[in-house]
């Protein structure tokens, strides 16, 4: 399953050219406001003809300028969720639901009554769309999507306006869908880097209607030269690991390639991978093996590359057995501990550090 | 005030014609209204002019073209008769008549119901699969209740009071074609009549009344339910 | 103001037009039906003149005008006619009016609130044939639209004005009425101001009765 | 088909009457309009009932009751004509019978538009510091200009077309209130003047769509300025 | 200047029951989806009426349903940012902004080209508010509040759908409405607690439409008991520092009160003070100060506190001279370090923890 999207399109003085692919899994547009995303997204759902282009899903054009092809949104099945809600306001919560369901012939993932506990709606099934929270609407066109069984789900900022703890409810399930028997792949708009890599498998940078970087997830995200596009405070390698152990205190043992990892938290089961963030700025090198600390995440690292930045921060690039790290320290750190490429030394990551939020899979 | 049979007949026949004016003319009118408010098209002009023609011109006239059109003479009104639809001197002729004097004011009422309908919403249900007649009858329909019943009103209420095209197109025969109006209008000619005249305005009034609560009500119910109250 | 304004019933319009043309003072007309004319008068109409098409109005004016009228006379008379389309055999007697229709209708004016409508009735009931023929009427809101009914065909025949047939191409007198089968027609004048008293006595001249006369008009009676 | 000067008086008259019944009319019809939509008071009913009158009643009638109210002989009618103000008989009488009875349509128009703003604009500019006429005046009418504009057209093309009320309320007097249906209904009735009658059925028609015409393309700027393109 | 809210309010089966004072400076209103924050800013605004309770600003009541004064909207001066922009659609950015700046009498903090350029608006001045993007349309409503120079500011998530960098742009615009000489008091509605602790002076925690904790920032946000109404992970305490001086090598030193930080970034002038956020979970204690590690912000505590939480997590409540701040470890190294109240340790801050984004005022 994959979409492929290679479109112009020109708003005023603000011109869009975009080409990427995505699929199967999470993709993320990632971007300023006013880069694109919503145009892009607009466009593959057919509710925007570009000026220029071709859109594909699998074998089939949906867009195609050269051609004149155009299928229409309503034949394309992919399910939208909105930057504002659009929710129907003549109908009920429950029949919004319902009329996310309506078009569907797929087997049912999820019950509209599932959906509904999942979202948190119950209560609010037979209220009208104008009474609701800001949050609430969002839930709400977030399960009329889900219900209507999409071949492909289309993200814009789904969780802006959800607080925290509701967004940890809802990631699982997105993961699901990522996941599950029968895949469904998602293209995710979102400015916060911490979603993103949770959720996403490839990630595509747009800047001012262009896109700056895209692959995999993985790769652009232990890449130091993303950092500035990501923000410093949330660049980080993501990593894969393998829960080993549940301890009797909560903590789990994860495998990397070069060392073990106690986290707390760990709900998945052991011999099963888990994703892992680790922000740059929660790397701190050591020269040596430190002890007497409540930090028990210790991991022997080669430095890849010292990337200097535009502040008094740096980004080293590290690689620990074969998995990629970012650490992010001081220009002066680097001086004082003569960092260079292909030194050895440690990096200390703090358990408490990786929350459960950044664990998937 | 007096209150004689054929007022009660006549009372009886402007009901029905309202009624059956606006029934047959609320889809017509939705449809041009659509048309007008959503499609660009060659002609567009033209046919928004022809919708209002019945407004500008003095009824009579109105009257004559029906005639014209539509009489046991002209070819339209020779093949309706054909197929069993009699229009000129019957009862038919006077709905049609009034869905015509009508049709400007349910068309602008529905348009302007229907320019205010966000299309965010159509798209958003379009993204759900729905075809496009689903998302009109399901999405754009419910939201214009209320300009449909406006013009649904409006119709109803110029049905009731049509007079000039009525007489000229159907006559003005008792218990067949003699709307209120007619009636009306000839008390009205007869010197001493005027009782009978106030009693039939009367008669007019509350049914127009009756149909403006009515729609009044059911207006409030559907605004009540997207408030959320 | 020198102008003299005439208030006059619709189906006098081409014959008061001649007349005025030939009038020292420019004259002003407001045709209308008679029944509104009447209302207009009592509400007082800026009229010199008034004149309609039926006595019982006029009896109604004088009863109902803000100042009485100063003089009356009946300026004129008509006769009834049934028409049928041009080139219609005529028709020997009132009897044959039902079979001629068939399955149409006989157009004429209002049977109460048309003046040229209620002398038909009048004249339908003295030959016995209203209540045969009573329910397939075409009834108009004035005569000129039950001529153009039978102009048009829609009616097999009409009973209108002699006036109204003779100027309508289309059309055909097929059989002619009796004066007596009904109440006179009878077109009274008033004149509400001096300026109408001499309109109203130029109405009444020897030009105006033969522009009268040429229009199909009859004597007015007194 | 053909055009003598009593025809061109009567679209001159026409022309007239129509523009100032619909300058008049407009802001009238907003108010009553702003208030069905917005307010709540006892007597709304009624008040909507009232409004919707004209469209119930046979013209003649409304022709009446105006004469019975404003004529020369009335208390009201003389009260106003001892202020300088000539209402029967006179073109300003056909003004007025041409708002009355375009009201309903125009108030209609202007109050669908109304009630389809979205208060929470209205709410945002209060807590600007609008104080509520300005919030009216520069968010609520700006945002209703496509209703306000299709009541006016409505409005002015029932006062091109008005007949009945105004005949019987003015009269017909070539020139002064002989209003271009005044005029094809007395040309209707004199055999053979059909020709005259077509001619101003033409004028009747150009003036409206001009007006038509005009208030689309109005209209059209509003939405595109809207929808920012 | 103060506003003191008492109201209560009830829909249908949701119970509003609220009570707070606020100003002068930035209260925070923090709540989940639902929790009742913008029922309670329509109330201050004057766009909902209560149905009981008083609303006071300074000496003047703005709303009590015993005596039944209610001052309209219009009259309030509140300057109200809203969740959805709500901006005039028949107006150009530039008008809308105008309109904005046309009912105040009071002189303007910035021009409506200042707050254009602050608010990166000055090529969208022309266009039509329904071209706009979701971020977009977010600046353009603040731009207009702002203008609207509001003896009280109510924005209601006003930076949901900002991107990182150009809520780094923003927040110290707000900070300087809270700062300056024309001090304008602000009830700040967010989910979001990283602007919570940078901007707010006190801290309302709404839950289910009650008020569960408030209070001056520093206490509410370094009680371990607010640390699951805030999230585990954004919990953590808010330190004042001074600036003492500027490296050449971008680092600025900071004092507390019980030693030195080195941070990277800050903007502030030597002398003047600064707002440090420091997430508990990224503070790191050891029993021995440390050395050999990157990181060189070590400072001497004092454990006041040791709340365990309900997963493998504790917090830990210390002092460091009169600072306090908060750590959250693992119940392992509770016990693996003997960790308990009256302990003296030394905590360890990463230098890049402190990300310019925490640092205020
Ligand atoms: N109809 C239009 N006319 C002119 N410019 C437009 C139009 N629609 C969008 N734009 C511009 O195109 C750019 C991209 O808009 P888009 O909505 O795709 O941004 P976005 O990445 O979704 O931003 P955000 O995160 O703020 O929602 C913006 O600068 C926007 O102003
Ligand atoms: N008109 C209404 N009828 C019934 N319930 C309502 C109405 N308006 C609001 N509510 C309910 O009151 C509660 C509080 O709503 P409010 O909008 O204040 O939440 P919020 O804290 O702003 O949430 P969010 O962060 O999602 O915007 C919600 O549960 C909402 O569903
Ligand atoms: O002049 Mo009439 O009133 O049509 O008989
Ligand atoms: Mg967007
Ligand atoms: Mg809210």
């Amino acid at each position: 399953m994959s979409l492929i999207v290679d479109i112009q399109h020109r708003f005023g003085d603000f011109d869009l050219t975009v080409a990427f692919e995505a699929g199967p899994g999470i993709t993320a547009l990632f971007g300023r406001s006013g880069a694109g995303k919503t145009t892009v997204v607009n466009a593959v759902a057919g509710l925007l003809t570009p000026d220029q282009g071709r859109v594909r899903f699998d074998d089939q054009t949906l867009f195609d300028s050269t051609t004149g092809q155009d299928l229409p949104a309503d034949k394309r099945h992919f399910g939208y969720v909105f930057q504002d809600a659009r929710l129907f306001p003549h109908l009920t919560v429950r029949q919004n639901l319902e009329f996310g369901a309506k078009y569907t012939q797929n087997a049912p993932v999820a019950s509209l009554d599932e959906t509904a506990d999942l979202l948190g709606l119950q209560g609010l099934l037979a209220r009208a769309p104008n009474t609701l929270s800001g949050g609430e609407k969002q839930r709400v066109a977030l399960g009329r999507a889900l219900l209507s069984q999409p071949r492909m789900l289309l993200m814009d900022e789904p969780l802006a306006s959800l607080d925290g703890p509701r967004k940890q409810d809802i990631l699982p399930f997105l993961e699901q869908l990522r996941d599950g028997l029968f895949t469904i792949p998602i293209l995710y708009v979102s400015h916060a880097v911490d979603e993103v890599a949770r959720l996403a498998d490839r990630l595509v940078l747009l800047q001012d209607g262009q896109v700056r970087a895209q692959g995999p997830l993985f790769d652009v995200m232990a890449d130091p030269a993303a950092v500035p596009l990501l923000g410093v405070r949330e660049a980080g390698a993501v990593l894969e690991a393998e829960v080993c152990a549940h301890a009797d205190d909560g903590l789990s043992t994860l495998r990397l390639s070069a060392g073990n990892l106690e986290l707390p938290g760990v709900q998945a089961a052991v011999g099963s991978t888990v994703r892992l963030r680790v922000l740059a700025q929660d790397v701190i090198l050591s020269l040596d093996r430190p002890d007497g600390l409540s930090s028990v995440n210790i991991l022997p690292v080669k430095i890849d590359q010292v990337h200097p930045g535009d502040g008094p921060g740096a980004a080293i690039a590290l690689s620990s057995g074969t998995d990629r790290l970012l650490a992010r320290v001081t220009a002066r750190a680097v001086k004082e501990m003569r960092l260079h490429q292909g030194m050895h030394c440690f990096a200390i990551i703090k358990a408490t550090t990786v929350a459960p939020g950044s664990i998937g899979r | 005030m007096t209150v004689d049979a054929a007022a009660w007949d006549a009372l009886r026949l402007s009901l029905w014609v309202a009624c059956w004016a606006t029934i047959l003319a609320v889809p017509l009118a939705l449809w041009v209204a659509w048309i007008l408010a959503r499609r660009d098209f060659w002609g567009k002009t033209a046919l928004n002019a022809a919708v209002h023609l019945p407004l500008v011109l003095p009824p009579v006239v109105t009257g004559y073209l029906l005639l014209s059109l539509f009489g046991r003479t002209a070819p339209l009104g020779q093949a309706l008769e054909s197929i069993g639809l009699r229009l000129a001197f019957h009862w038919s002729g006077a709905v049609l008549a009034a869905i015509i004097m009508g049709f400007p004011l349910m068309v602008r009422a529905m348009r302007l119901a229907i320019e205010a309908v966000d299309p965010k919403l159509e798209e958003a249900a379009l993204t759900l699969g729905a075809p496009r007649r689903d998302v009109f009858m399901r999405v754009t329909l419910p939201l214009i209740v209320p300009g449909i019943l406006a013009g649904a009103v409006m119709g109803f209420a110029k049905a009731v009071g049509e007079f000039g095209a009525t007489i000229t197109f159907v006559a003005n025969i008792p218990g067949q074609t003699q709307t209120l109006p007619s009636a009306i209008w000839s008390a009205l000619q007869i010197p001493g009549a005027e009782g009978r005249a106030a009693a039939m305005v009367l008669m007019a009034c509350v049914l127009a009344v009756g149909a403006i609560v009515l729609s009044e009500l059911l207006a409030k119910r559907v605004a009540q339910r997207i408030a959320g109250t | 103001d020198q102008r003299v304004t005439v208030f006059a019933a619709a189906s006098l319009q081409g014959a008061l037009e001649e007349i005025a043309a030939s009038y020292i003072t420019p004259v002003t007309h407001s045709f209308a039906g008679s029944g509104t004319i009447a209302r207009q008068i009592a509400a007082g109409a800026p009229a010199d003149v008034v004149v309609l098409a039926s006595p019982d109005w006029m009896d109604w004016v004088s009863d109902n005008a803000p100042e009485t009228p100063l003089k009356t006379a009946n300026i004129a008379g008509n006769t009834l006619v049934v028409v049928a389309q041009a080139g219609a055999s005529p028709l020997s007697d009132v009897t044959q009016i039902a079979s001629r229709l068939a399955d149409g209708r006989l157009a004429m004016g209002h049977r109460d609130a048309v003046p040229a409508g209620r002398y038909a009735r009048e004249w339908l009931q003295s030959t016995g044939q209203w209540t045969l023929l009573q329910d397939r009427l075409a009834e108009t809101d004035n005569v000129r639209a039950a001529l153009a009914l039978v102009a048009k065909a829609e009616a097999p025949l009409g009973i209108v004005y002699a006036t109204d047939a003779q100027a309508e191409a289309r059309v055909e007198d097929v059989l002619t009425i009796p004066t007596a089968g009904h109440s006179p027609i009878r077109y009274p004048a008033a004149a509400l101001t001096p300026a109408g008293l001499d309109y109203l006595s130029h109405l009444q001249s020897d030009a105006a009765r033969d522009i009268l006369a040429r229009h199909g008009f009859s004597k007015g009676t007194p």
